[in-house]
């Protein structure tokens, strides 16, 4: 069975419509690229699965939990994490605070345990810092680990909210373009790290992103949406060669 | 002499530099188009140009350097900018945003008279006059835009994806116009556009924006035959 | 009901006054985002000048008049040294900096013209219109007439004028606004000039009413943002009408709700602005603003 | 200057940090009985202004949701305490929980609809509040003494306590009640709920994604910041044995937003530097100049605002960098 | 402020220049009326002072043999500022007797210079608290004289209790002050002015006797200021046919209280009684010039002063003929008095010491308060205990406060008699003067 499956999603906004029935499924462990030019709906289609957004109809199930009928501050809970395109990072706390953020659902300590630093408190912040220390090392950020998230260069913040991602401990992924301002270099360094990730941490990846030749190397499954409608969904090359990709990107012919 | 020249423009947004160094240049009445697929910094491009980020290289413009003026001082050259999201006031009705973009003019009767031609022009604003642009199709706002940038009777246009959002026919039309505004009024336009065909179906000179860097330019013809583009854009 | 009229009136006199200010922070607010806690202060302090103006020998009008384009540069001023540098800060910063400004005007008002009521001279003339039993004051009748004006004015200026489109351009549109050519920051320096005159206006006229002192207009801020927030922030048309409204039902509640009496009577438009606030937080006819993700 | 490098976590790290709280700590035990009863009493004042303003920081700085109302919720705090010794002869010790009750339902009441404002309809509603807060406390005076006032009888302290007399004894009493409120104060923003709070405030949607539930934060750190509140507002009322509606002004709500701006937001030493500020500051001001004290208070906070966003905490940090860099131990894995 | 400049320099270097021939010599027949500064020095040089005080020959805190240090606390700041020349008057009133007499000369011969401390308490009592503390603790002051405000006053009467550091003249009518001062309660704070309560008293009095069977309406500031007027009225119109028909509040800050009047018109009472702050006071008086009532007015001494609430409510259209006050002292901006030489001196004396405004109600309250102090400090030995004795015996000593209707400048602790001046004439305001009407009145409590 598949992991997530969205179904005849649709969204309107007055009176356009963002998202037109689209409907898809990722399989567990699968890197699925969501692609599609401007506008399409691909940044919608995420907020309704975080729950950003409300859905005028259809349906997302992830795994055994109806994702529609989860208030927001609950999808991280049954296993959904993601990124921003402009990055949702917190850039007065540290990076290490920023992982440690991204833990957040996955610990306990309340107001007064916090106060009064009750040896659970203690234990759970201490393994909680330990997690994040690992994930930042895995992806080479520990250098930074103390330096507040403000001010760092882009691509490391880039990297900074994927370890928070990571530190949630999820089942799925959501990568909200995660190559955009990068350079060649650390987009092919992205690419690497994104299949690292999934396996290390067993990890069920959603991609959108215009960097194709990443989105391409990278998916085990590409999702092509135009005008809110999915109009492909297959392997990459598949997709890549769908003339009703390449019209949605190059545009029709001229008369 | 060409009506704009642009040289090693370097650009971004805070920490992220967008882009690299690029070079590319306008003759006057042709239409270029910038290609590029999403995030290579076509937007940034035209940002830069008119002088909304902080820029440097050199961009001059009927020989004179634009690079550290601002914003209202380059728009005086007669440059006009149709931003990417159309770059209409939302709240004000079509009358009004077109009296906003005839706004460093100051002859009344010129002023009334370009009215009346993109009244013309574009039919459907005529017959929503008074309509608060917000209100407007995505169509009708994509045309109000490009009227709001004609009423400065600009040097040269800029348009930032003007197919953004718009279903297919509207795309096309849209494009019918700028041409038939060019072969018109002889206005020069550079065209930033991720619709590859339909740009180039248009366009004399293209160039390709890769990740912030012009990857290949020249006529249009060159640049259709050339598979730059799909590698650009899909990858292949 | 005589009574009940003249609740009425005298709540429509008081809350033109409120009206005056509110329309000064919308303006302000709608242009650039700001929220000028100085904005009732800055009214004070303008009474002062044209209270000056008039000590030394101008005639009430041309004392007025001079006072309200001293505060026009003035507000300009305020606008380029103060909160230029902070107009892109956090609303916190703002608020504080706003509340420095306060601080500072109602103490050098105080230095220069002492703490002691001073009497405003009247602008409208004594008397009253008799409609049955009721008394509508000229001088009533002429702050409404004001405001009606400046509101008139305003619509005017920002319907008819360039620099009035220009102003509406930059409320609604920083980035087209550039793209045409409009010289964004002077727009704003010159909304500020225009917001200070309006406040000017409303504090002036409320001198003669109020009696002059620096203190005059604290509470009338207080009633003037509850105006602001109770039309919605970004609605001139809004200020007027909440401002006016606040005006009576302060007093018809403190007129005839025996409990609240006049003790409370400060928290029944406060009261009103939350529930407003609660139920529809962008105001009477403020626009709903939706946060992009 | 030789710029020495120090690494936190480090033995040289722990035995600064050591001596210089075991300095501070010798500072704030000799204070008392080296200056006289009334520079001890400011001292005390001081304190207090401190816990206000950090209990400000606590809504305003982490949570960034701006408060114009904290006189009142602070003025609550002291009025409980002088109705129940003044009026039902309590023992002083035990009103503190009961205004800490008090005052943290109140802030629930008040976090509640708050939650439904942002930015600066908050600050207007915060102001409200504060604004309505006086009127209030005089339409009830048969329970507050209206504006007249409510005084608690000096007797209901002894004359001397454990050796101390009744400045030493308030000295103490505040240093102590500061000393655990500024800890808990701290653990909760080095904790699980503070990183919550603080990145809600940066960046509060993205925020939720990670399943931090906004409403009940901000509720919670509403109420927990008006407790910290009353709480100062009860030691007030100890100090001072009086409460009127004079003293919780909305002048004194600015007073606790400029020591929260020149301490430093955000920070917890901020708060006491901001406290000192809101004692001493109007105290020297007016050796400039008495009329114009407002103006001077003014212009320090625009200054302090528009050159030194980081307030004099910030300021002071700068200029140890010059000397020492503190830097964080490596938590690269070998 | 600046108007009075000409007259500053030309008159004021007369009448100085008179003053000081008077000082030296005595030969002036029209010098002024102050009591000349030789009258405690010629004084038999005895141990025992007024109110029978024995000195032991010892000098309080705050004395030298060259010096008095007394200190004050008031609003310079704040909503209360109006208050300000009352506080700031302290100093000035120090200057004008060093500058004038060389200081004070207290009952052991010795002439004394006076040094004021003055600071700001914002009207907070917690500031009032710590300015208390201040003076006491840290400044050393013999006593402080005018710290203004009831509440503020409230919040320091224990520490001026326990400090035993005494706090004369303050400046607030609530009645407490001179009850407790008369009772010992509270043997170190003495109040100055009429008790609110007692001018209550001596409108319902006099109502009583001029406008039997009348119904009044009263317009009260919401603070125990407004209370205590409102209860001494209350008390004296008990057993007469005067009924009190509605009762409006306002709070100091409010904008204005037109809402006030209209509710108090739509009664229809025949008495107006308007227990406001000056500012209210006017716009009260504006109001019913502009609506239909026209009720007989009185006027509480807050605000009756010509020149700054009366002919600025005039001008605002205000009915302001046949107003009735009470007043317990002259009013500077009284037209009738413009050539009193009493009030000449304290023009020219005001402006010579200082910058005030000396048509200001408050800065005149300054100068009385400072004819009292002068006597006062003249008349004790240098100890507190005398100071106390001397204020609460004050009928033992000549105090000329020309401008006072001091008939009854006494206070004696122990007779139930605490308030240094409890005589008030009740006056009409007519054709821009007030007019004197009947008797002086002495409410004895």
């Amino acid at each position: 069975m598949s992991l997530l499956e969205v179904s005849d999603i649709v969204v309107r906004f007055g009176g356009v419509t963002a998202l037109d029935e689209a409907s898809f499924t990722i399989d567990e462990g699968q890197i699925c690229g969501l692609i599609g030019p401007n506008g399409a709906g691909k940044t919608t289609l995420f907020n309704v699965i975080s729950r950003l957004y409300t859905a005028d109809s259809g349906s997302v199930r992830f795994g055994e939990h109806d994702v529609l009928a989860t208030p927001p501050h609950k999808i991280a809970g049954i296993g959904i994490a993601r990124t921003f395109q402009n990055l949702g990072l917190f850039p007065t706390n540290t990076v290490l605070q920023n992982v440690m953020i991204g833990a957040h659902h996955r610990t306990k300590t309340e107001f007064l345990q916090a106060m009064f630093r009750t040896p659970a408190a203690r234990r759970e912040e201490r393994e909680t810092r330990e997690l994040a220390i690992e994930i930042l090392n895995d992806l080479n950020l520990a250098h930074v680990a103390n330096s507040p998230a403000a001010g760092l260069p882009y691509g490391t913040l880039k990297r900074i909210e994927l370890a928070r991602a990571v530190a949630a401990d999820s089942k799925l992924l959501m990568l909200d373009e995660p190559a955009s301002g990068l350079t060649h270099s650390e987009v092919e360094e992205l690419g690497e790290t994104i299949r690292l990730l999934r396996d290390r941490y067993d990890l069920t990846v959603l991609l959108v992103e215009h960097h194709m030749a990443m989105v391409m190397s990278v998916s085990d499954k590409v999702v092509a949406l135009d005008f809110g409608r999915k109009i492909a969904e297959g392997t990459p090359s598949e997709v890549q060669n769908d003339p009703a990709v390449i019209e949605a990107y190059l545009g029709v012919e001229a008369s | 002499m060409s009506l704009l020249e642009v040289n090693n423009l370097v650009a971004g947004y805070g920490m992220v530099q967008v882009l690299n160094g690029i070079s590319l240049s306008v003759e006057d009445g042709e239409v270029a188009v910038v290609l590029g697929a999403n995030g290579a910094g076509k937007t940034t491009t035209l940002r830069a140009l008119t002088g909304m980020i902080k820029t440097s290289g050199s961009v001059l413009f009927e020989g004179e350097e634009m690079v550290g003026k601002k914003t209202d001082q380059i728009v005086r050259r007669r440059i006009a900018h149709v931003p990417q999201g159309r770059g209409t006031v939302a709240q004000m009705d079509v009358d009004e945003n077109l009296d906003l973009g005839a706004y460093i003019r100051t002859d009344k009767a010129g002023i009334a008279a370009d009215k009346q031609k993109m009244f013309e022009l574009f039919p459907r604003l005529a017959e929503r006059r008074k309509q608060s642009a917000g209100s407007l199709s995505g169509g009708e706002q994509q045309m109000l835009a490009i009227a709001r940038a004609l009423m400065m009777s600009p040097r040269l246009l800029l348009l930032d994806e003007p197919s953004l959002g718009l279903a297919p026919l509207i795309i096309r039309s849209v494009f019918d116009t700028l041409r038939q505004i060019n072969t018109e009024f002889g206005t020069t336009m550079l065209v930033v556009e991720q619709n590859a065909n339909l740009a180039l179906s248009i366009a004399k000179t293209a160039f390709v924006l890769e990740t912030g860097d012009i990857v290949a330019g020249g006529s249009a013809e060159q640049i259709a035959a050339d598979d730059t583009i799909r590698k650009a854009y899909l990858g292949i | 009901m005589t009574k009940f009229f003249q609740l009425v009136i005298a709540g429509i006199e008081i809350g033109s006054i409120y009206a005056l200010v509110a329309l000064a922070i919308v303006i302000i607010y709608a242009s650039t985002g700001l929220k000028n806690l100085a904005q009732g202060e800055m009214a004070m302090f303008s009474a002062f000048i044209a209270y000056q103006f008039h000590a030394w020998g101008l005639g009430i009008w041309l004392a007025l008049i001079l006072a309200i384009l001293t505060t026009f540069v003035l507000g300009m001023g305020v606008q380029q040294v103060v909160l230029k540098p902070v107009q892109d800060s956090s609303l916190l910063t703002v608020v504080i900096v706003t509340l420095g400004l306060f601080l500072g005007l109602n103490s050098v008002a105080g230095f220069i013209w002492g703490y002691m009521m001073l009497a405003f001279p009247a602008i409208f003339p004594e008397g009253a219109l008799e409609i049955g039993s009721v008394d509508i004051s000229y001088a009533a009748i002429g702050v409404f007439a004001v405001l009606l004006a400046c509101a008139g004015a305003l619509f005017a200026l920002f319907q008819f004028t360039k620099i009035g489109l220009a102003m509406r351009a930059v409320a609604y549109n920083k980035e087209t606004s550039m793209l045409v050519g409009v010289q964004v920051n002077r727009v704003i320096m010159v909304g500020f000039g225009l917001a200070a005159s309006l406040g000017a206006v409303g504090g002036i006229f409320a001198a003669p009413k109020l009696f002059l002192d620096p203190f005059m207009m604290l509470t009338v801020l207080i009633y003037a943002l509850a105006s602001a927030a109770f039309g919605g922030l970004d609605s001139p048309l809004g200020a007027v009408i909440a401002g006016l409204f606040i005006g009576v039902i302060e007093n018809l509640a403190g007129g005839y709700i025996g409990f609240i009496g006049s003790d409370l009577k400060i928290v029944v438009p406060l009261v009103i602005i939350l529930g407003t606030l609660l139920f529809r937080p962008q105001g009477l006819l403020g626009r709903k603003y939706i946060p992009r993700v | 200057m030789a710029n020495t490098t120090i690494t936190r976590g480090t033995s040289q790290y722990r035995s600064i940090v050591t001596v210089g709280f075991a300095l501070l700590g010798l500072v704030v035990i000799l204070l008392p009985f080296v200056l006289s009863g009334f520079r001890t009493f400011q001292f005390t004042m001081a304190l207090l202004w401190a816990l206000g303003v950090l209990s400000l920081n606590m809504l305003t700085g982490w949570s960034g949701q701006i408060s114009l109302g904290h006189s009142a919720l602070f003025g609550l705090g002291s009025y409980t305490t002088c109705i129940l010794v003044g009026t039902y002869d309590w023992n002083p010790l035990l009103t503190i929980p009961v205004a800490a009750l008090v005052t943290f339902i109140f802030g629930i009441m008040i976090g509640i609809p708050a939650l439904r404002l942002a930015g600066l309809y908050l600050a207007l509603m915060t102001l409200a509040i504060g604004v309505a807060f006086t009127p209030v406390i005089r339409r009830f005076k048969e329970h507050t003494g209206g504006s007249m006032g409510i005084s608690i009888k000096k007797k209901v302290f002894p004359e001397e306590i454990l050796g101390l007399n009744l400045d030493q004894y308030l000295y103490f009493l505040v240093v102590i009640f500061a000393v655990v409120m500024f800890a808990l104060a701290r653990n909760l923003l080095k904790s699980r709920v503070g990183r919550a709070i603080t990145a809600m405030r940066d960046n509060e949607i993205p925020a939720q994604t990670m399943g931090i539930y906004p409403a009940r934060y901000k509720t919670l750190i509403f109420a927990t910041s008006s407790m910290f509140a009353g709480i100062a507002g009860a030691l007030y009322a100890f100090v001072i044995r009086f409460s009127a509606p004079y003293s919780f002004t909305l002048t004194l709500a600015i007073f606790f937003l400029a020591g929260l701006v020149v301490g430093g937001i955000g920070t917890l030493a901020g708060a006491v530097l901001g406290g000192l500020f809101i004692q001493f500051v109007p105290y020297y001001a007016e050796e400039i100049n008495q009329g114009l004290a407002g103006m001077v208070f003014g212009i320090i906070i625009i200054i302090i605002m528009v050159s030194a966003p980081t307030g004099v905490l910030g300021l002071i940090k700068k200029l140890r960098a010059r000397v020492v860099t503190v830097t964080d131990p490596s938590v690269v894995r070998h | 402020m600046r108007k009075t400049t000409t007259r500053r320099f030309g008159a004021a270097a007369l009448a100085l220049s008179l003053v000081a021939a008077a000082c030296g010599g005595d030969d002036e027949a029209d010098a002024p009326a102050p009591a000349p500064a030789e009258e405690p020095a010629e004084a038999p040089a005895e141990e025992t002072g007024p109110g029978g005080y024995v000195w032991d020959g010892t000098t309080d805190d705050g004395i030298t043999d060259d010096t008095l240090l007394i200190g004050s606390s008031g609003p310079l700041s704040g909503p209360a500022s109006a208050y300000s020349p009352i506080t700031q008057g302290v100093g000035v009133c120090a200057d004008y007797i060093n500058g004038e007499f060389g200081g004070v000369t207290m009952l052991d011969g010795k002439t004394r210079q006076i040094e004021v401390e003055i600071l700001d308490d914002g009207y907070s009592p917690e500031q009032t608290v710590e300015n208390i503390r201040r003076l006491h603790e840290q400044v050393g002051v013999f006593a402080t004289v005018n710290v203004l405000g009831t509440p503020t006053n409230t919040a320091i009467v224990d520490i001026v209790e326990d400090n035993e550091v005494p706090n004369i003249l303050v400046a607030t009518g609530a009645t407490r002050w001179g009850r407790d001062f008369a009772s010992g309660d509270y043997a170190y704070t003495m109040g100055w002015q009429p008790a609110y309560q007692t001018e209550g008293k001596i409108y319902a009095a006099y109502i009583a006797d001029n406008f039997p069977g009348s119904t009044v309406a009263i317009l009260q500031q919401n603070d125990d200021y407004g209370d205590d007027y409102v209860s001494g009225f209350e008390m004296g119109i008990e057993g007469t046919d005067i009924e009190i028909i509605a009762v409006e509040t306002y709070a100091s800050g409010d904008p204005d209280v037109s809402q006030q009047m209209i509710s108090l018109a739509d009664s229809g009472a025949d008495i107006f009684f308007n227990v406001t702050t000056p500012k209210y006071a006017a716009q009260a008086m504006v109001s019913i010039g502009s609506l239909d009532w026209d009720p007989i007015q009185f006027l509480n001494s807050v605000s009756n002063s010509t020149g700054t609430v009366l002919i600025p409510a005039a001008e605002g259209g205000g009915a302001v003929e046949g107003v009735y006050t009470a007043k317990w002292a002259a009013d500077p901006t009284d037209p009738a008095l413009a050539d009193d030489p009493a009030m000449i001196e304290y023009r020219d004396m005001w402006a010579k010491y200082s910058d005030l405004n000396t048509d200001d109600a408050f800065a005149f309250f300054a100068w009385n308060s400072c004819m009292a102090q002068k006597e006062i400090f003249n008349n004790i030995y240098p100890t507190r205990a005398s100071l106390l004795a001397t204020v609460g015996n004050m009928d033992e000593i000549n105090i000329e406060v020309p401008l006072v209707y001091a008939e009854n400048v006494s206070t004696s602790i122990g007779t139930g008699d605490g308030w240094p001046l409890e005589a008030m004439q009740v006056e009409q305001y007519n054709g821009g003067v007030w007019e004197k009407q009947g008797a002086v009145v002495d409410v004895d409590f």
